[in-house]
């Protein structure tokens, strides 16, 4: 699956976007950003508070306890700060 | 129903875009619209400029879905949603939205619902650029609290 | 505060009055504009025109005197209104409140307050002319509903 | 006194403005009403329901109750329709 990174989640990781393959076990997004902490320095600052990060399963806000098994395009981002 | 949604790097004129929406409308009797600025300072710190970070794709899905409710709720004659990314200097606009309807509580309500939502909703990310240099601007309670309050009682329920 | 406060038989450029009211003012994040436009028909019959008829002197102070109290209520960095009199024709506007603050609540909320005292408390009386005739337009309960609402308890107390 | 009279009030009573005097016995915006109503058709016509007759006293709204002594201007109405 495709993963996107916006704002400071996107400058702590290091880019924009990547593909990952995560084990069978991962099934939450919850459990997929802890997932991705223990996978470098990098990603362990970018998820170290994970209860400030949002996300999107292709394209529509999602909470942490949503499963993500079938998703093409998973995005974690700050709270939102538009308009 | 007018509806026009553009994200856009690009200034906006906000009068020929609401314009637009009322031409040869004769049953519009109440337009309105919101202007929101870069100001020139933040915190008392003087501002150089704002960078928006926007998630193409889903932002303008976002906007759209909020327009589709805006226009359940009200009668609406005609939405019209602008939004820019990239970088902004101060006095320039960042967003506009204008709302077309008979009368004025509809075009009133919701202007002010599709800003609520699209300060707490819509994929952007506001970083304000300092002599100091950058830093992204924080989420604020008092947004979320906005939005919150056109929840109806029994969606706020069905969300929980 | 820019105020400014204008009664007129001429045609008004709404963009033009709301951008001379934030021309160069750095601290304006929100501003909020509401146009009221001539419609088309009136309860299903179409419209020649409408006639404004208004209380000179009285109405300039009723607006003024509307205006001081919206900014003893909210932070307001700009307020415009301009009204018409005289002839309007279908799609022409009839009056504009333009609201620059810091932030969107106050200027929405300022020109929603705005409108509704001009809808109840400014001396202004609008002729329908149809093919059949003219007809006085007749005050609407829901206006004077909505007018009502700003009025905090004490001060409805007071006015009693 | 000065009267003003603005939209079918004016319509009715046929003029636009008029200098009057009225009796000493006349306290009130309603005793102006009503004494108004006695001097021929056209007022009767134009103040024969004075409920929904509104009035202002030098330019700022008054109730029927108000007094009228020392007043330079006074005005009467419909309810107004502006905006």
């Amino acid at each position: 699956m495709k993963l996107l990174y916006f704002a400071w989640v996107r400058e702590r990781v290091g880019k924009a976007e990547e593909q990952i393959d995560p084990p069978a076990g991962v099934a939450t997004i919850a459990e997929l950003m802890a997932w991705l902490a223990r996978r470098g320095e990098e990603y362990a600052y970018a998820f170290e508070n994970p209860k400030v990060i949002r996300a999107a399963i292709d394209r529509g806000h999602v909470r942490a306890d949503a499963p993500i098994r079938g998703a093409r395009e998973i995005a974690f981002f700050p709270p939102m700060t538009g308009g | 129903m007018a509806t026009t949604i553009r994200l856009q790097r690009e200034a906006f004129d906000a009068a020929a875009e609401a314009a637009r929406m009322t031409h040869g409308r004769g049953e519009v009797g109440a337009v309105v619209t919101f202007t929101g600025l870069c100001r020139g300072e933040e915190n008392g710190e003087p501002i150089v400029a704002l960078m928006l970070e926007h998630y193409p794709g889903m932002a303008e899905a976002e906007i759209a879905r909020h327009v589709e409710e805006a226009r359940a709720r009200w009668p609406l004659l005609g939405v019209t949603v602008v939004h820019r990314f990239g970088r902004i200097v101060p006095g320039e606009a960042i967003v506009l939205v204008a709302t077309a309807s008979r009368h004025r509580h509809a075009a009133f309500a919701a202007a002010a619902f599709l800003m609520d939502y699209l300060k707490t909703r819509a994929p952007f990310w506001k970083q304000v650029e300092t002599a100091a240099g950058e830093v992204w601007v924080e989420a604020k309670a008092a947004d979320d609290a906005a939005a919150e309050r056109w929840s109806a009682p029994p969606r706020r329920e069905a969300a929980k």
